[in-house]
């Protein structure tokens, strides 16, 4: 427990912390795909203010940054697909839903219980320490290879995304392969022309 | 604010967002409860960092390795969805019946 | 907790702050007509310019609300709002003399550049709570426009931070009181500039709310909340001058005048590219604009932040 | 009493007007945008006044209602009209005439409703969803299912072909007939996936066939004497106008103005207009949104006839028979390319030759009969209207809008060509 903690900073947490998982819950409470996005963003823009009360600004605004973008694509991709952007009709679209509810509670029951009953150490973070300068020299220095690592990941995962989503793939047109190669070779070849 | 309430905010996160995961039909809609269970993992990072590790730099790099996860997590994501939908025409997991292309 | 102590704020600043937001954004409306009526041909008249923008907003005051049918009623008129706000958010990092900021944060840049990703998230809501095709259809507009050139502005921004070795807007003035950043690295302004235009839906990048699509995402509005949108527009292009002038013309240095002067006199000037840019250069085609964005501009940004980092190279 | 200061300033205001074209209306609307007092705005949302202008046809008049109900309070309607017209449908409205100042009075009719001397109009028609919402859901909006449908009367976006092989939503939409960037009339059945026209068919054409309410409104009026220096003049003014039109499409406001005030005072030769082209043609912005937008086929053309076909290669012109024209030196202009670009530049430089020969022509007159119009031959709007569906298709929609407006359509024309052919 940091000492220096005010009232305001606590009611911002709380006010914060409640928001997340608030609009976490309405994204699949709304009938409407942009709703829904935009809910789940609201939900990352909370916790990324809990981030700047907690001192690490940068990742708190980074996050900011990071789920803007990707919230947008994602509205993109939600409205494409769902074909329900407005609402219009009543979406409810689940399967397993007693187990999944049952699943979630005892995830979060297990969890925060365990928040609660360990003790973990108390050491608080030094206030005077800037930590955004910490994380440049480590990034840069001593987690030099992590920072390589992800580098290279991103770089492979563009690759990816790109191969598996383009429409002419290594065997011709992705969408044409719908039906299973034929086991007679002489079918077989006719298809692939 | 203490460690135990902040983990008490994640812990909701990632329950909401394991229902969610488990619950939907749409593969983007799944996608959402995924995010939602990283958002949980992030905040619980950053609270050990800040409250348990007295700001071990470490911990921050921690923290960033969970946001990779999570672009690689939509880029792949969006990537499959798109790939499933040409091929299958299906954007529920119901659509698709086999493994075989 | 530590906040107060991490962020040296000065609360003076926030009423300067919004002197400076809603003067900037009367007098890019004093600057738009004036311009205008220098390019249309026809002979300036200050007074009239100087009146128009106050008789204007007086009209969309008396004007009532109109509704769709079933808009979304709480992101509808919170779009508008988020929009100024984000121009504000985004100003509130800029000092306007040596310590005398809202929040001259120690991450300065990222919250710039996150405010100006959620612009356009406030584009897209405002043009699809109104329930309406065109407005819909300007909002799809803003997001991928957004995606092609949201980019640029972080590379370029890194560009200014580099040889101020802080995300700081603060830090990074001070670190130009050498050379300019403009002069250091010339590719970043011009590119800075195309994000604010973007960020704005000024001028050639005002597709989201163009004329073909009968006035998209603002189409549908009309009244105060019409008045907010145009306002938050306008405090938009404010903010990105501001921050121009901070980022690449040495903010408020300058000698023999004082510090907020110059950075006023920087702003202006950079208003008024903004301005003449919006009159003089059409509406860009969008599918060409991206070829170029992704082709040319975003390689050009590489290109900045290589020639910054290898000029901060002690 | 800071309401009635800031309702006095708000009277003092430009009024904002939505013009609401009818037959002929173009033209007389475009001047006003060089009016201080007067803004012309894109969305009746934003308008105090509707100014329906010219001739509308009656079944029109719906649409226009819908319009008119769209308007913000306080508003007021004003006809502007040549003849008398039937208020009928429009009780509320005012009547301009022709040849009054209407600037004059639609800043009255400003003026009025801010001081509130003038009661805003009320709706013309009932406020009432066009389909009820009776379904299910939360708001009792719809039917069942994720997609496609038309529950309710509401169709639902269903998923089709396009043109990256990914099929997804698409969105049928009504376009017209009061869009500002539309000739007046027209409407276009269109089917939008994102931003791009999948299909798009002509709904009709209102003109035809259908008593007109109000009377067309003429810029000038037609010279007496029908000199050649004259009809010239009209026809760079007319040029003049649409390269106006084509500058405000995209977003060059003053630069419209400038080239409109071209049009309202020609100068005595060409070489204004020839400058206003040399800046035009270095705007890169410009360049980027008409080169190979709206290409029309060379041979197709060809068969349109007048600027479409001289910018497409053709020295098509009627002028170049007559021994006057011979005279005084005319050759056709023509270029290559056949997209808007070549358009837009190929009227700048006919307004320019048009007003050279205007200088040239002194007192001569012409007594060919069959003259070159400004738009062709009476029939090229005919052609041009058949064309539309296939050139706008697979457009982005604003690639659609720069190519609908350098055609110079006008419903109108088309409709008189209609009824000739059937007089014949």
């Amino acid at each position: 427990m940091n000492p220096e903690t005010s009232l305001w900073t606590d009611l911002a947490f709380w006010a914060f912390g409640l928001a997340a998982v608030w609009y976490g819950w309405r994204v699949f409470r709304t009938d409407s795909m942009v709703r829904a996005t935009f809910a789940l963003l609201a939900s990352f823009l909370n916790v990324g203010a809990i981030m700047v009360l907690l001192l690490a600004e940068y990742l708190g605004t980074a996050l900011f940054f990071m789920m803007a973008v990707e919230m947008a694509v994602m509205a993109i991709f939600m409205v494409a697909f769902m074909m329900n952007p407005a609402g219009l009709n009543p979406m409810q679209m689940v399967h397993q839903h007693r187990f999944a509810i049952v699943a979630g509670a005892a995830t979060f029951a297990g969890l925060a219980g365990l928040g609660f009953a360990v003790d973990f150490p108390d050491r608080p973070l030094i206030i005077a320490a800037d930590t955004i300068q910490q994380l440049g020299f480590e990034l840069m220095g001593s987690s030099m290879l992590v920072m390589q690592s992800i580098g290279v990941t991103l770089l492979a995962t563009m690759i990816g995304a790109v191969v598996l989503s383009s429409k002419w793939g290594r065997y011709g047109d992705s969408d044409a392969g719908s039906v299973p190669p034929s086991l007679d070779p002489e079918q077989r070849e006719e298809d692939r022309s | 604010m203490t460690l135990a309430t902040l983990l008490l905010i994640a812990a909701g996160l990632i329950g909401v967002g394991v229902y969610g995961a488990l619950s939907q039909q749409s593969f983007v809609m799944i996608m959402m409860g995924f995010e939602l269970i990283i958002n949980g993992v992030l905040l619980a990072g950053v609270a050990f960092w800040a409250l348990a590790t007295a700001g071990e730099p470490r911990g921050q790099v921690l923290v960033i390795v969970g946001l990779l996860v999570m672009a690689i997590e939509a880029a792949m994501g969006f990537a499959l969805v798109v790939n499933v939908y040409r091929a299958r025409g299906a954007d529920t997991t119901e659509g698709i019946d086999s493994m075989s292309h | 907790m530590p906040l107060a102590s991490v962020y040296a704020n000065d609360w003076l600043a926030i009423p300067v702050l919004l002197a400076v937001v809603v003067g900037g954004v009367y007098l890019v409306s004093v600057l738009d007509e004036l311009f205008g009526e220098v390019v249309s041909g026809s002979r300036p008249n200050l007074g009239r310019s100087l009146r128009l923008p106050v008789r204007q907003a007086a009209l969309l005051l008396c004007q009532s609300a109109t509704r769709t049918e079933h808009p979304d009623r709480i992101l509808w008129p919170v779009a508008p709002a988020a929009y100024a706000a984000l121009a504000a958010a985004g100003m509130a990092v800029i000092p306007f003399a040596e310590g005398f900021a809202v929040a001259d944060v120690r991450t300065g840049i990222v919250v710039f550049g996150a405010a100006e990703v959620l612009t356009f998230v406030a584009v897209y809501l405002h043009g699809w709570s109104a329930n309406a095709p065109l407005a819909l259809i300007g909002g799809y507009r803003s997001l991928v426009q957004g995606f092609s050139f949201m980019l640029l502005s972080m590379f370029v921004l890194i560009g200014v931070a580099l040889p101020a070795r802080s995300l700081s807007v603060g830090q990074i003035v001070e670190a130009q009181s050498g050379l300019w950043n403009v002069v250091r690295h010339p590719l970043g302004l011009p590119l800075f500039l195309v994000v604010g235009l973007g960020a704005a839906l000024w001028g050639p990048l005002r597709l989201p709310d163009s004329r073909e699509l009968a006035g998209g995402t603002v189409g549908e509005v009309s009244g105060p909340q019409r008045l907010a949108w145009e306002f938050a527009r306008r405090a938009m292009l404010v903010s990105y001058a501001v921050m121009a002038a901070s980022a690449f013309l040495g903010g408020y240095l300058g000698p023999w005048l004082p510090g907020p002067v110059w950075l006023l006199g920087k702003s202006v000037a950079m208003l008024a590219v903004f301005v003449a840019l919006g009159h003089l250069v059409g509406r860009v085609r969008p599918e060409r604009f991206m070829a170029q964005a992704w082709t040319v501009l975003l390689p050009l940004s590489f290109l900045d932040i290589l020639i910054a980092g290898v000029e901060a190279l002690p | 009493m800071a309401v009635s200061r800031l309702a006095r300033l708000a009277a003092a205001a430009p009024v904002p007007v939505f013009a609401a074209l009818g037959a002929g209306a173009r033209g007389p609307v475009e001047e006003l945008t060089l009016s201080d007092d007067v803004t012309l705005v894109d969305s009746p949302r934003h308008a105090t006044v509707l100014l329906v202008v010219g001739a509308v046809p009656r079944s029109l008049i719906r649409p226009l209602s819908q319009v008119h109900d769209q308007l913000a309070h306080p508003r007021a309607t004003a006809w502007w009209s040549s003849e008398e017209a039937t208020l009928d449908p429009l009780p509320q409205a005012t009547l301009i005439r022709a040849e009054s100042d209407v600037v004059l009075a639609v800043g009255g009719l400003h003026a009025a409703l801010l001081r509130g001397e003038r009661a805003s109009e009320l709706d013309v028609l009932p406020d009432e969803p066009a389909n009820p919402w009776r379904g299910l859901g939360a708001n009792g909006q719809g039917g069942e299912g994720m997609m496609g449908g038309t529950p309710y009367g509401r169709p639902m976006a269903m998923t089709g072909e396009d043109r990256d092989g990914l099929p997804l939503d698409q969105l049928h939409l009504r376009l017209g007939p009061f869009l500002p960037a539309f000739p007046a009339g027209l409407v276009l059945d269109t089917v939008i996936q994102g931003d791009v026209l999948q299909e798009c068919a002509v709904v009709g054409n209102p003109f035809e066939r259908d008593e007109l309410l109000g009377g067309a409104l003429t810029a000038t009026p037609p010279d007496p004497e029908r000199t050649l220096a004259a009809m010239e003049r009209a026809r760079a003014r007319h040029h003049l106008h649409g390269v106006a039109r084509t500058l405000r499409l995209h977003g060059l406001d003053a630069l419209a103005r400038r080239t409109l005030a071209l049009a309202m005072a020609p100068p005595d030769d060409g070489d204004r207009v020839r400058y206003l082209a040399h800046r035009l043609e270095r705007s890169t912005a410009l360049r980027w949104a008409t080169e190979g937008v709206g290409r029309i086929d060379p041979s197709a053309a060809e068969a349109v006839g007048g600027i479409v076909a001289r910018a497409a290669g053709w020295s098509s012109d009627a002028r170049s028979d007559d021994p006057v024209y011979a005279e005084l030196g005319f050759t056709p202009i023509f270029r290559h390319g056949s997209d808007a670009q070549a358009r837009w530049r190929q009227r700048l430089a006919e307004a320019a030759q048009a007003l050279d020969l205007a200088a040239a022509a002194g007192e001569r007159r012409s007594d060919g009969a069959a003259l070159e119009l400004p738009w062709g031959d009476d029939d090229a709007d005919r052609r041009l209207l058949d064309l539309l569906p296939g050139l706008l298709t697979g457009q982005e929609l604003g690639d659609a809008m720069t190519t609908l407006d350098s055609l110079d359509l006008d419903l109108e024309r088309v409709a008189r060509a209609v009824a000739r052919t059937e007089r014949a």
